[in-house]
């Protein structure tokens, strides 16, 4: 099937500009990142000089390379941990049928209802008490069960034809196996994009790292961010753009790389 | 550049510092909790990796926790237990919220057993920190709020630089000259910020709180008299009204900038400031004393920024390890390299001695201006400073009531709605501790 | 091995209607049983309530002497074909077929070798690492059919396998399916809705109208002694030809329009006179050679099937179809003369729609067939 | 015959309420069993708080959060009768209103672009969920630039156009806009991933048949991939709006509830009465309203939306 | 009023074995034209192509003298009823049925007649508000065709829009959808894998065997003619009873058992005397009543299909099928008197598998009935 001519470039056109709009703030700061302070403070769009200054200011400030390794490791762990945790779940919603299952389900989803920043303290003297701060434990293990995932699954599931059920159940598959061998595969598409939400999501965080931490052995990457920026000091946007920069380059290019993967899943996920 | 010096200086520093960190089990380990960001964080890292290297028995742990407001926050959470850290800096609002606390030990009980002499210290701080005749926690990193402005543009004006405006009717007419000298700059900018709102109360000799700022008893209401409050917020509409305000709201770094790009000639903002404005200025920057209306003499200002917490629940050794710390911050050595790489006071008037600060002075003589309106601040309880644990929601009410005039509220409204708002908050305070 | 029994078995959806009504039925085990109806009428229903995926809105079901009414369907131990195929789309072939065996711990040798049989059976042997969407219709069939077959259950339930099969595969199939069912004496239950089907494979057939049970029985027999005018028109291809009819002086009149004289012996115990509606099949509306023929009609359409021809006349306001072996060189418009006898006729009441007589030829010539 | 099958059926009555039963209960403790891990995680993290913050509600705190003196209902009253908490409310309702909607029509449209079978379409799928990689705090450091008075892109080019500056974060009245447009941006990547595989997984039968029915582009749209985009579109809206009420980061970074408390939202007067005023009564008894308020309006969105959602 | 026409048309999947292979083919304006062909052997895929939902990989497709190869499936003007339905699942019955007419905004009122029209002819008039889920398999496939119908496009593709439907209901389609046809003078490309379909509505049929066509031509040709031993096979139910043969001494002998004695007459114009083989059809194997009998062979299965009885034989190493009409008696065991005449057979070269003689008698028979 071809599309004529003349569509498709009007659909590129409506691409390039959509592209641009969407990408130029990250282009902005990537370039910023390379700016000396004065060019910047003096409202320069394009730089006079290049520098790298502002990215050995911000790995001399702190240390960065830990600080990646555990975001990298407090992400995964999250990820995975909401993947099993959120599947189990979605799969009773959809294919369980037991009294209670829509009160619960509703009661999952007001979970999502609490704000977190209303729930942080008592969670944090939670983790206190069970002597987790400091601890990847404490870091990730509030976060593995998720009405978001659990959520999202269930949309997922609920497009699995019903025969299907119909068939391993006359085959005599129980619940567990239909799960793995079943409905995971087919919901492939959702486990990917949940996991690489869960990642980035647990990647982004930065209230709570600070408050479950109290010192470098297990921060992560966006409290480093967040202590370029002082209070009441003139900000040195080149040194800030540089940490947002080396923040968000090791997400974007997990986005990138993951990209193929992503829409092979998100096509084959139309093989329906 | 000032920046670059920081920055290779703090790239040796924290080398060493992961280094010393695994190879010290004997060493009395001292934690410290900050809220330092920014440039300041960098100078921190390099005291206490001097402190470090400088003897073998005790290792300070620096450790950033966010804003002042999210480290007193965790504090309160963790206090009494294993997760507290030996020491912490608070900022200095949150005094009265640490000695409620019941979790600190005063730091009098080291002072006296050490003998210690307290009384070098900057008069002003010591007025602050002095509670009930007792010091309760270490001062550490002050500041205040000082007038910056554009000499490049005064003279532009026809105003003289080097004799800055002083009240505010002063400001009022430099910024008049500015704007008709050139329509693209306006005269002075106030950040909403509840503390320059404090420091504009203190320098005309009034209040914040009743009870003599709570010196002599909590505060039942605020203190200061309709005349001393709608002062400042007249002002600001006067500006307004002839259009040489420049509205930045609760932004201090959007103010900086407007400065540096030459969009406004007069700011307030504070003295931690100055190394950074002066650096980055493509003009000459001239420092001058906070204005205070016409009608009132000039009080002076009340001492700012953060002190240091001893926290009550470890072991003595721990405690004492960190004392030691806490004296060596105020050694003239240190203070004057803190002044110098921050623009905070040195709260030990020796420091000021030191060839670093002269070093420095020869080269950046505004920052002398910063010393120089603390030192000749009046000694009162209006300078001395308002201790309640309400304060930072205060300084929200009244940042809210500053903005709705900036954009065109009445004066009258937006003041009497923080006065009861203020009321309100205090009472609501009382309530909380039971009183 | 299984033994089937409803007893006043019913069925709605959502509180409607009713889908099925008083289903009163037996299937004997071993039995090949096939299930024929309208489009609608309930049959993929009843396979599925008898499978344990639809619930069971009234009445018993009993496998084996056991009621399982509430059983769920993987202890039923029974297999069934979809009538979508319901194929898992991330399998390949090989693995769609070996998901039960897979489940229920067959040992690899053995999942191997069934695996190789049934593909070699249903002609998937090259298809095995395909996904379903890459298969045609009928393929995608076969592979809903091979998992059926491979899982060896006693109870087998087929809903359609066959319908995206051309004809030579299918008889392929029907041959295949009949002799694994012999060999393993599975007890099938079988929807179709193809004629050949029906009748060659099937020990019995019950056909559904409307979720009633119309008629029970051996396929000879629905087709000779239809127990109603539906199952008469509907058992047979073409269709049945079917006229109003009364009785009077001695002559049949039939759609107002051809008239044929009747002894007693023909109608035998027929004493109903009006509101008949008789039956003719197409093969017996003979060819009237010479001086056997009973009447002449004016052919208004004719249909070659190749080895058979198929005349079509107006009598009346019905229209009537005589199916004639081997190939006619009629044209519409043609008279041909026909042969039309009483003998072949079966009799219906017209109100109640029963079966009054059946025709009472078939019987005659049956015998005089064996040899 | 029929007399005997009625006894028959009796007989059974009970023996299918017994059987009945039995399965109801292992199924209730099969569904029990793959939910078990989530309910003990979320009676830890979520419930325990969520208590807590019922139970807090009724206090007035101490500056470390422990209860001092009970006030019952006090907190409620008087946050409904605060002019600040009102404006939070106010500003919250206005944010959702303007994100939510905003989110998703501009995901959609990117969706929906990023669609098309092209050449190098996978170049611009990622450019459009690329956002997703950007951490709010990140983000929200680039915006704060972009929204700079002086030296900021916007005004800059505002400037370029001869029209007046913008206080993007200082003007009240641009400030909620300002917040929302960068927040728009923030969730743009991940609504549009999540829309994208919403669409790819619409069967191509389904357009197949369309084509030939000679249904134009926007027919099809129209009548096809929105209505079968309906379960996504529905968990998309659903989740934007919770997040919308729930939204933290970028109110801290760029405003701080400022101007005027115009960009107040409840979650942030929540985090500064807790880590600001140390009011942790008047933070829960806040914290319980937008609980309630989300609850009802989700339970609402809920009984209209899944209604109107077609799954497969 | 479509003319197609397809040249050395071809299609691979994936640049995988090509599925189609040197398609040649010219489909006349009005005509209605049969695709048949076993499973797999690309009948969508073809049709598929001509809508212009599959690439075309070589070759070129022209309707209406305009190559369009490259035009999209909504600029060709043409309707499709798809294998697996294709409904929408969000849409009402009715809703489904208007969809295109929707799309191409025709009047309200003409859709309304239409609509009411389409689902009268279809039985659907009672399901216009139910979705898709709710229906059972042939009435989803009814709806299908009921969208196409309803269209009046004047290129129609159906693929196997009447699989799922019973034969009473199937012989109405057939009827109806030829009626259609004829009356708003479509060009139908029809896929069917039913003999009786294909023989009766198609004004040609095309038989395709792995990607190639093995014939054209109109239904009564291709069955008294079939190229080569695929169609003649393939084309027929039961399928044509094959054996190989050899001419000695002026006798045929098939598969070593059976001897028949043959004239220059019988065999024509065959030199070949080696390497044949023969074809007789199921109804031409007749029962040889006293005198007329040629052999007598033993009955290996017997099958009743109502109206005609299925006698199985075997013959050297094949079975061999002789269909009776009406209902023999005869068991298995039995050995029954049959006659077996050259005349009726059909000669195939062995190695080419081509036609080499179609059998003589069918055209005879022809003349004999006419009156
Ligand atoms: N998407 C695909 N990818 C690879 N092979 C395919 C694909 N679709 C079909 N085929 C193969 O192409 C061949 C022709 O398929 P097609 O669907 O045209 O068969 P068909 O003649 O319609 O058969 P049926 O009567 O069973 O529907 C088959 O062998 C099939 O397996
Ligand atoms: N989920 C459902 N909800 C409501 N009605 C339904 C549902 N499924 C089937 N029906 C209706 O129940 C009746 C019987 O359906 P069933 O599928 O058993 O028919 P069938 O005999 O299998 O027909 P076919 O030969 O067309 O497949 C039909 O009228 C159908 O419309
Ligand atoms: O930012 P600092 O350290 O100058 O402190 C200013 C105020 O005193 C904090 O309350
Ligand atoms: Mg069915
Ligand atoms: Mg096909």
């Amino acid at each position: 099937m071809t599309v004529p001519a003349y569509q498709k470039i009007v659909f590129y056109l409506l691409l390039t500009v959509s592209s641009v709009l969407i990408f130029a703030p990250a282009i902005i700061a990537f370039s910023m990142s390379f700016m000396s302070n004065q060019d910047i403070m003096t409202g320069k769009i394009i730089p006079t000089s290049f520098t790298l200054d502002n990215y050995v200011q911000v790995f001399d400030r702190f240390p960065l390379f830990n600080f990646l390794l555990n975001s990298l490791i407090v992400s995964i762990v999250i990820m995975i941990g909401q993947l099993v945790l959120s599947s189990l779940a979605a799969y009773a919603f959809v294919f369980l049928e037991f009294k209670g299952r829509d009160i619960l389900f509703f009661v999952f989803i007001a979970t999502m209802m609490v704000p977190f920043e209303a729930s942080i303290i008592p969670n944090f003297q939670t983790i206190r008490d069970m002597g987790w701060i400091n601890t990847y434990t404490g870091l990730t293990l509030p976060f593995f069960a998720m009405a978001f995932g659990t959520f999202l699954l269930r949309q997922s599931f609920k497009q699995i034809p019903k025969e299907l059920k119909e068939a391993s159940e006359i085959a005599g598959i129980g619940d567990f196996k239909f799960y793995l061998t079943v409905v995971l595969p087919m919901a492939r598409t959702s486990l990917v994009t949940l996991g690489v939400y869960g990642f980035l999501t647990s990647w982004n965080m930065y209230l709570w790292p600070l408050l479950s931490t109290t010192d470098d052995t297990t921060r992560t990457v966006q409290i480093g961010l967040r202590q370029l920026q002082s209070q009441e000091q003139l900000n040195e946007w080149g040194v800030i753009m540089a940490g947002a920069i080396i923040v968000v380059l090791p997400t974007l290019i997990l986005l990138f790389l993951g990209q193929k993967k992503l829409q092979k899943g998100l096509a084959e996920g139309a093989l329906k | 550049s000032g920046g670059e010096d920081a920055s290779n200086e703090e790239n040796t520093s924290n080398d060493s510092n992961a280094e010393e960190s695994e190879a010290d089990d004997e060493k009395q380990v001292v934690t410290f909790w900050h809220a330092m960001g920014g440039a300041a964080q960098e100078a921190l890292n390099k005291i206490v990796e001097d402190y470090n290297n400088s003897q073998d028995k005790i290792q300070v742990n620096a450790e950033y926790q966010g804003t002042y407001d999210e480290a007193l926050t965790k504090f309160h959470t963790v206090a009494g237990t294993d997760s507290a850290p030996t020491m912490i800096q608070v900022f200095e609002i949150g005094t009265m919220s640490m000695i409620n606390s019941g979790h600190i030990e005063p730091i009098q009980n080291y002072v006296d057993k050490d003998d210690y002499d307290m009384s070098g210290l900057e008069e002003n701080i010591i007025n602050y920190y002095k509670i009930d005749d007792k010091f309760y926690s270490m001062p550490f990193n002050s500041s205040t709020p000082v007038m910056y402005y554009n000499k490049d543009a005064f003279e532009a004006a026809g105003l003289d630089p080097e004799n800055p405006p002083a009240t505010y009717e002063e400001v009022e007419e430099a910024g008049k000259a500015i704007a008709e000298s050139n329509p693209e700059m306006k005269g002075f900018a106030l950040q909403a910020y509840g503390w320059l709102f404090e420091q504009l109360l203190a320098n005309q000799g009034a209040l914040l709180m009743n009870n003599d700022n709570g010196r002599s008893d909590t505060p039942t209401e605020i203190g200061f008299t309709e005349e001393q409050g709608k002062s400042i917020f007249n002002w600001v509409q006067n500006m307004i009204d002839d259009g040489t305000f420049a509205n930045y709201g609760t932004n201090g770094d959007n103010m900086v900038s407007g400065f540096l790009a030459e969009d406004v000639a007069m700011f307030m903002q504070s003295s931690a400031s100055a190394r950074n404005v002066i650096d980055n200025a493509p003009f000459e920057v001239g420092v001058a004393f906070i204005p205070h209306p016409e009608n009132t003499e000039r009080e002076g200002v009340v001492i700012g920024g953060a002190s240091l917490w001893m926290v009550d629940g470890k072991n003595q050794a721990e405690k004492d390890a960190a004392w030691e710390f806490m004296k060596y911050l105020q050694t003239p050595e240190v203070q004057a390299e803190w002044h110098v790489g921050t623009g905070y006071f040195a709260i030990n008037p020796d420091a000021y001695d030191e060839q670093v600060v002269q070093d420095a002075y020869e080269t950046m003589p505004q920052l002398r201006v910063t010393v120089d309106q603390l030192q000749s601040t009046t000694s009162s309880f209006a300078t001395q400073g308002a201790i309640m644990d309400m304060i930072p929601e205060g300084r929200r009410i009244v940042e809210t009531a500053l903005e709705t005039v900036y954009n065109g509220g009445g004066v009258e409204e937006a003041y009497q709605t923080a006065v009861d708002q203020l009321n309100q908050s205090i009472k609501n305070a009382n309530t909380a501790r039971g009183e | 091995m299984q033994h089937v029994e409803m007893i006043d078995l019913e069925k709605s959806y959502d509180n409607q209607k009713n889908v099925l009504n008083g289903i009163n039925l037996a299937i004997e085990e071993g039995e090949f049983f096939v299930l024929v109806g309208p489009s609608g009428s309930g049959k993929s229903t009843l396979l599925r309530m008898i499978a344990g995926l639809e619930d069971i809105t009234g009445g018993i079901l009993k496998i084996n002497d056991k009621v399982v009414n509430h059983l769920r369907p993987k202890d039923r131990n029974l297999s069934m074909v979809f009538q979508n195929y319901a194929l898992y789309p991330h399998l390949t072939v090989e693995q769609n077929i070996l998901f039960g065996l897979h489940a229920k711990k067959v040992e690899k040798k053995e999942q191997q070798k069934r695996l190789i049989e049934t593909a070699e059976m249903m002609g998937l042997t090259e298809l095995l690492k395909r996904k379903p969407k890459q298969l045609s219709g009928g393929q995608r069939q076969r592979v809903a059919l091979a998992r059926s077959v491979v899982s060896h259950a006693p109870l087998c339930l087929m809903d359609e396998p066959l319908s995206n099969l051309d004809a030579k595969l299918r008889a392929h199939m029907r041959i295949e399916i009949r002799r694994l069912q012999k060999k393993l004496g599975l007890t099938m239950i079988y929807v179709t809705h193809d004629q050949v089907e029906a009748m060659t494979m099937g020990d019995r057939i019950m056909v559904l109208n409307d979720g009633k049970i119309q008629q029970v029985g051996d396929p000879i027999t629905l087709y000779n002694e239809p127990a109603n005018l539906f199952v008469a028109s509907f058992i047979g291809s073409p269709k049945i030809n079917l006229g109003t009819a009364v009785i009077r002086d001695h002559h049949l009149i039939i759609e107002d329009s051809i008239h044929i004289p009747i002894t007693t012996s023909d109608i035998g115990n027929i004493i109903q006179k009006d509101d008949l509606t008789i039956g003719i099949r197409a093969e017996h509306i003979f060819h009237g050679e010479e001086d056997k023929k009973t009447h002449e009609l004016e052919v208004i359409n004719v249909e070659h099937l190749g080895n058979e021809t198929l005349l079509t006349f107006e009598i009346g306001k019905e229209l009537w179809t005589a199916k004639w072996l081997g190939q006619w060189r009629a044209r519409v418009g043609d008279k041909v003369p026909v042969k039309i006898s009483v003998e072949h006729m079966s009799f219906f009441d017209s109100k109640t729609t029963e079966l009054i007589k059946p025709a009472s030829n078939t019987a005659k010539e049956q015998e005089v067939v064996a040899i | 015959m029929s007399d005997l099958l009625i006894e028959a059926e009796k007989d059974y009555t009970g023996e299918f309420l017994k059987a009945k039963k039995v399965q109801r209960t292992k199924s209730f403790l099969k569904g029990v069993l793959f939910l078990l891990p989530s309910i003990i995680l979320f009676s830890v993290f979520l419930f325990y708080p969520l208590f807590k913050t019922i139970y807090l509600s009724f206090f007035l705190t101490d500056s470390s959060g422990a209860t001092t003196v009970f006030v019952g209902m006090n907190n409620f009253k008087a946050i409904f009768t605060s002019p600040l908490f009102l404006k939070s409310l106010e500003v919250t309702f206005l944010f959702v209103l303007y994100t939510v909607p905003g989110t998703v029509i501009v995901s959609l449209f990117l969706a929906v672009l990023a669609n098309e079978k092209l050449r190098g379409i996978g170049i611009f799928r990622t450019i459009f969920s690329s956002t997703m990689g950007i951490s709010v705090a990140a983000a929200s450091v680039f915006w704060m630039f972009l929204f700079h008075p002086t030296i900021g892109w916007l005004n800059q080019i505002l400037e370029l156009f001869g029209v007046e500056a913008i206080g993007w974060l200082t003007d009240p009245d641009w400030a909620l806009i300002s917040v929302s447009l960068s927040t728009i941006w923030m969730n743009v990547g991940f609504t549009f991933l999540i829309l994208l595989g919403g669409l790819q997984s619409i069967d191509s039968y389904l357009y197949e048949s369309a084509d030939i029915d000679g249904a134009s582009y926007f027919y099809k749209l129209r009548r096809i991939t929105i209505p079968m985009l309906s379960p996504t579109l529905f968990f998309v809206i659903t989740v934007s709006f919770i997040n919308a009420f729930q939204t933290f980061g970028q109110v801290d970074m760029l405003t701080r509830g400022g101007p005027q408390n115009e960009t107040n939202v409840i979650v942030y007067s929540i985090y500064q009465e807790a880590f600001m005023n140390y009011q942790h009564g008047a933070a829960s008894a806040q914290a319980i309203i937008l609980f309630v308020i989300i609850l009802l309006l989700t339970l609402v969105q809920f009984k209209l939306g899944e209604r109107k959602v077609h799954y497969q």
